[in-house]
């Protein structure tokens, strides 16, 4: 569940990012966020991560009010989120699995549950014969889809994407998107940002679409309603 | 399932040396520079001191035999003296043996031609444990019965104390200078090494890391960067000091430099450096992760 | 002017990225090049810049053979490139201006032009309010702005553009399209590499599908013939 | 406009200090650290060899005179002793001085009672300005008609000649390889602190960028990065060896020594120092540059 409320965000330099975005997403739905270039989609998930704080306004994530947050806490808050970055954030070090396996380690599992699911979510989204491959020998498009099993591995509370299809052709697109609404059906909560007018409209799911740092339209009709 | 979690932290450190290979080889590397640079220091000093030593040891002081004392009597004084604390030992020498030596000495000058033995007087050499008490054993070897007066180069005992001080404080003062200066550029190259890292953190952190499970693999790794730096260190200082012991040896002046074995200084060596390696490289990379875990 | 002939790429832990690519694009054309994920695009736009070479086959870009160039030729051949790269390559010590500016210094411009250039490239991207800010500041599809300005800047013989609206907005990726389409018209030779299917079909361009490393079609009707 | 793009190279390197701010501060301080090292372990071999020297010029020898020559003749000996070459001074002592030196210096022992100053001989207390040289100059001081013998401590002078080799290779080797280290320690930091530029050399080439034009502003870089840890090396290492003096100074012990002034040091050490600086400044950010360059 998440709910903010007024929440507006300034960055160092000036730049109105979010000038009071109030919206409540409950458990179970499945959003797009939609928006131009620069409108604040990202700010607004780095808001919900915690990566950064709000200037104003208050910022409920998975029971976890952000306002009041110890940073003791907040790895815990982390852990019921599986986030796809923008620009993916692989650690280039480490292969393809270990990418995916340290997010499992990270949250205290099982070698024999990591060993089970890795594989898994690799093959899910198709890069199950990339497994030792650094994020420096894949292609665009697979990294990308190295930050989408990520995400996944450890069954997170809310999924929060951003342009999670942004490398991917239109067919891996609709695959990885379909995969997305599936694991909504099994009761995880999904937020999405894209600009694919296409698959937003294709899904017919709620669409939040906000510009210069507002919310212009909410609605259920999955129309993406930003338009020249 | 708490020991399954440290050897994970165990791995993931150990891996980063090795995917991190450039810049580990640069931690070790300069770990292992300053601690030579230290080392060389300390072994040197400990040398010149031992040399002090030596030198101390040979210095002599004269303890007149009162002219009453028959010869028996003035050996029987031996025990007497050699009961001081500070005296290393004491020789006897006659008063025949005395003038033999003025004559061997000054044998080819006309002054001593013609004279006696009985202007001479019994007399002890003695030697001292510690130069620097020779003021304080004067004294004690005056107030033993039958010893009349005693000879003694305070002056050059002066000049002892006061050359042994200079060497202590002067070498004290660079292997500290040395200490901190080498503890300073090892962390930071430590730091400088772990510095890449700030995205790989941010990103762990971001997955829902704990601190504890990040700062863990870099803790073992920065342990295990210091260790074998020492190891190195120890190995290569090793080599580096019997080198220059044979050399010394080889050469006809150098001779002369009596080297402390080394057997002797390995185990204190091997302890300071490893503990120096071991601070250093844990409390490196703690002191660059602390910065980072704040995100 | 791009000839490939027989062009084989296997990386070195073995992948074999291309399989034999045949292709001539000539002076003035604009090429769509498309594909699924992982197919071996960026690996072509990788051996047009001489970044990686190839294992089989001859490439000529703009006169220069690259089996024949000496390395210090190479700065002269990528002086009549603009590139766009999928993962951008902002310098993110250096802000917008110096990134851009940079490129210019690099090919000996005069100060003069430089200051006259840049603010003009900025302003087409629509970033001419952001010059001061490093790249870490700027969104995803600001960022991407960046490295097509960067490309435009120099004005080069040939643009090659590694997925140039993968961030972007639907209405900002028609917006550099068009601004691409009219450089084209004044002679420049242009080549993108997209996924965008409404982009690639709306612009009824010359179209190179590829798959697997092979060329699968390469027509003039402006139809992005890779589907599901 | 070859002018302009040198200018536009010096901005860039200058740009480039600031925007790796941790990494130029790290580079400087540990080259700040390297030099002082050494700098200061110059300093203190300089400072014991002219104590050396200065020890060495208070060492003396007697040169005997004649009997049958009378005091006046005897002292007209002089400028015969100062012309030969390695004779620093020569003072007359005659018969009766002597004797009372004798008598103060072994009056409480009845041996020298009574003897007469016939019995010694007009003398000349001798320095030199070489003292390895005194087997040679003790043969040319004999050779001098009038002198019939020359007392001299071959033994000390031969000790004087070795602990002065001994120092001075000890010394010289310790210099080496402190400078070696130090120069490794100074080029691995160096590439330590462009190892993250890869990335940017890389987008530099990609964007037509030539080696020269990638290399120069790093060279710019290196070289003021060097020269800045040369100037303050240079400064602190002025204070510190300014406070020690002082503190020398005040201690009781301490002010035997006597310190070489920091002015007779400054300039060479400020030129070594700076060559020092630039070369490993220059040097470093090249040998790293040159493996990225391959792009
Ligand atoms: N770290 C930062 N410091 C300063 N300004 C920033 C920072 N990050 C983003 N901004 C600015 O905030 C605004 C919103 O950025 P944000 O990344 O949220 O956009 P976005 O909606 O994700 O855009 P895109 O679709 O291009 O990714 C932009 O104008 C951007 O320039
Ligand atoms: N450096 C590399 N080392 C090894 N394999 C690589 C490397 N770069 C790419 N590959 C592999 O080569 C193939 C083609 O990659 P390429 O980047 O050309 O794909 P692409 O068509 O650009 O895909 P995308 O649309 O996802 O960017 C992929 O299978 C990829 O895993
Ligand atoms: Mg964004
Ligand atoms: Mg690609």
């Amino acid at each position: 569940m998440v709910r903010m409320v007024n929440v507006c965000k300034a960055y160092e330099n000036g730049t109105k990012a979010l000038k009071g975005i109030s919206a409540e997403i409950n458990d179970g739905e499945f959003v797009f966020l939609v928006g131009p270039s620069g409108s604040g989609k990202s700010t607004i998930i780095k808001l919900l991560t915690g990566e950064i704080a709000p200037t104003l306004g208050s910022i409920v994530v998975n029971g976890y009010d952000l306002e009041m947050i110890k940073p003791a806490q907040m790895p815990f808050l982390r852990r019921t989120l599986g986030v796809v970055f923008q620009d993916f954030r692989l650690i280039d070090k480490k292969n393809v699995y270990d990418n995916v396996a340290f997010a499992m380690h990270a949250v205290g599992a099982s070698s024999r549950d990591i060993k089970r699911r890795v594989p898994y979510v690799l093959e899910l989204v198709g890069l199950d014969t990339k497994t030792r491959r650094k994020p420096n020998e894949l292609s665009g498009g697979e990294q990308q889809r190295v930050a989408i099993a990520r995400a996944l591995v450890n069954n997170p509370q809310l999924i929060i994407a951003d342009e999670p299809t942004g490398n991917l052709d239109p067919a891996r697109s609709l695959e990885i998107m379909t995969l997305m609404e599936r694991i909504n059906k099994l009761g995880t909560t999904v937020l999405v940002v894209t600009h694919e007018k296409e698959l937003v409209n294709r899904f017919s799911k709620r669409v939040i679409a906000i510009d210069n740092g507002k919310v212009i339209s909410d609605g259920m009709d999955g129309y993406y309603n930003y338009e020249t | 399932m708490r020991r399954n979690r440290y050897s994970y932290f165990l791995r993931e450190g150990i891996n980063s040396i090795f995917t991190h290979g450039f810049m580990s080889f640069a931690s070790v590397s300069i770990i292992v520079a300053c601690l030579i640079i230290m080392g060389s220091f300390t072994l040197l000093t400990i040398n010149v001191q031992s040399m002090i030593k030596k030198w101390e040891s040979e210095n002599q002081m004269l303890a007149f035999v009162d002219e009453a004392f028959s010869n028996d009597q003035a050996k029987a004084l031996e025990k007497d003296l050699r009961a001081i604390p500070n005296v290393a030992d004491a020789t006897f020498v006659s008063k025949d043996d005395a003038l033999k030596s003025y004559l061997s000495q000054f044998g080819d000058n006309d002054l001593f031609k013609g004279i006696d033995s009985s202007v001479l007087r019994h007399r002890y050499i003695v030697h001292l444990k510690e130069i620097g008490k020779m003021e304080e054993s004067k004294k004690q070897l005056e107030a033993v019965k039958g010893i009349a007066k005693v000879n003694a180069h305070l002056e050059i005992s002066q000049g002892f104390v006061t050359i042994t001080r200079i060497v202590s404080t002067v070498s004290i003062i660079i292997i500290v200078i040395l200490l901190v200066i080498s503890m300073f550029i090892m962390s930071n190259t430590i730091k400088l090494t772990t510095f890449d890292r700030r995205e790989e953190i941010a990103i762990m952190k971001m997955v829902g890391a704990t601190n504890a499970f990040i700062r863990w693999p870099f803790v073992f790794e920065g342990l295990i960067l210091g260790f074998v730096g020492a190891l190195i260190a120890f190995l290569l200082q090793w080599g580096i000091y019997y080198v220059l012991v044979i050399e010394i040896n080889k050469s006809s002046t150098m001779k002369l430099i009596e080297t402390v074995p080394f057997g002797q200084l390995a185990l204190p060596l091997l302890g300071i450096f490893v503990a120096t390696g071991l601070v250093v490289g844990a409390g490196g990379s703690l002191t660059v992760i602390r910065k980072y875990l704040n995100v």
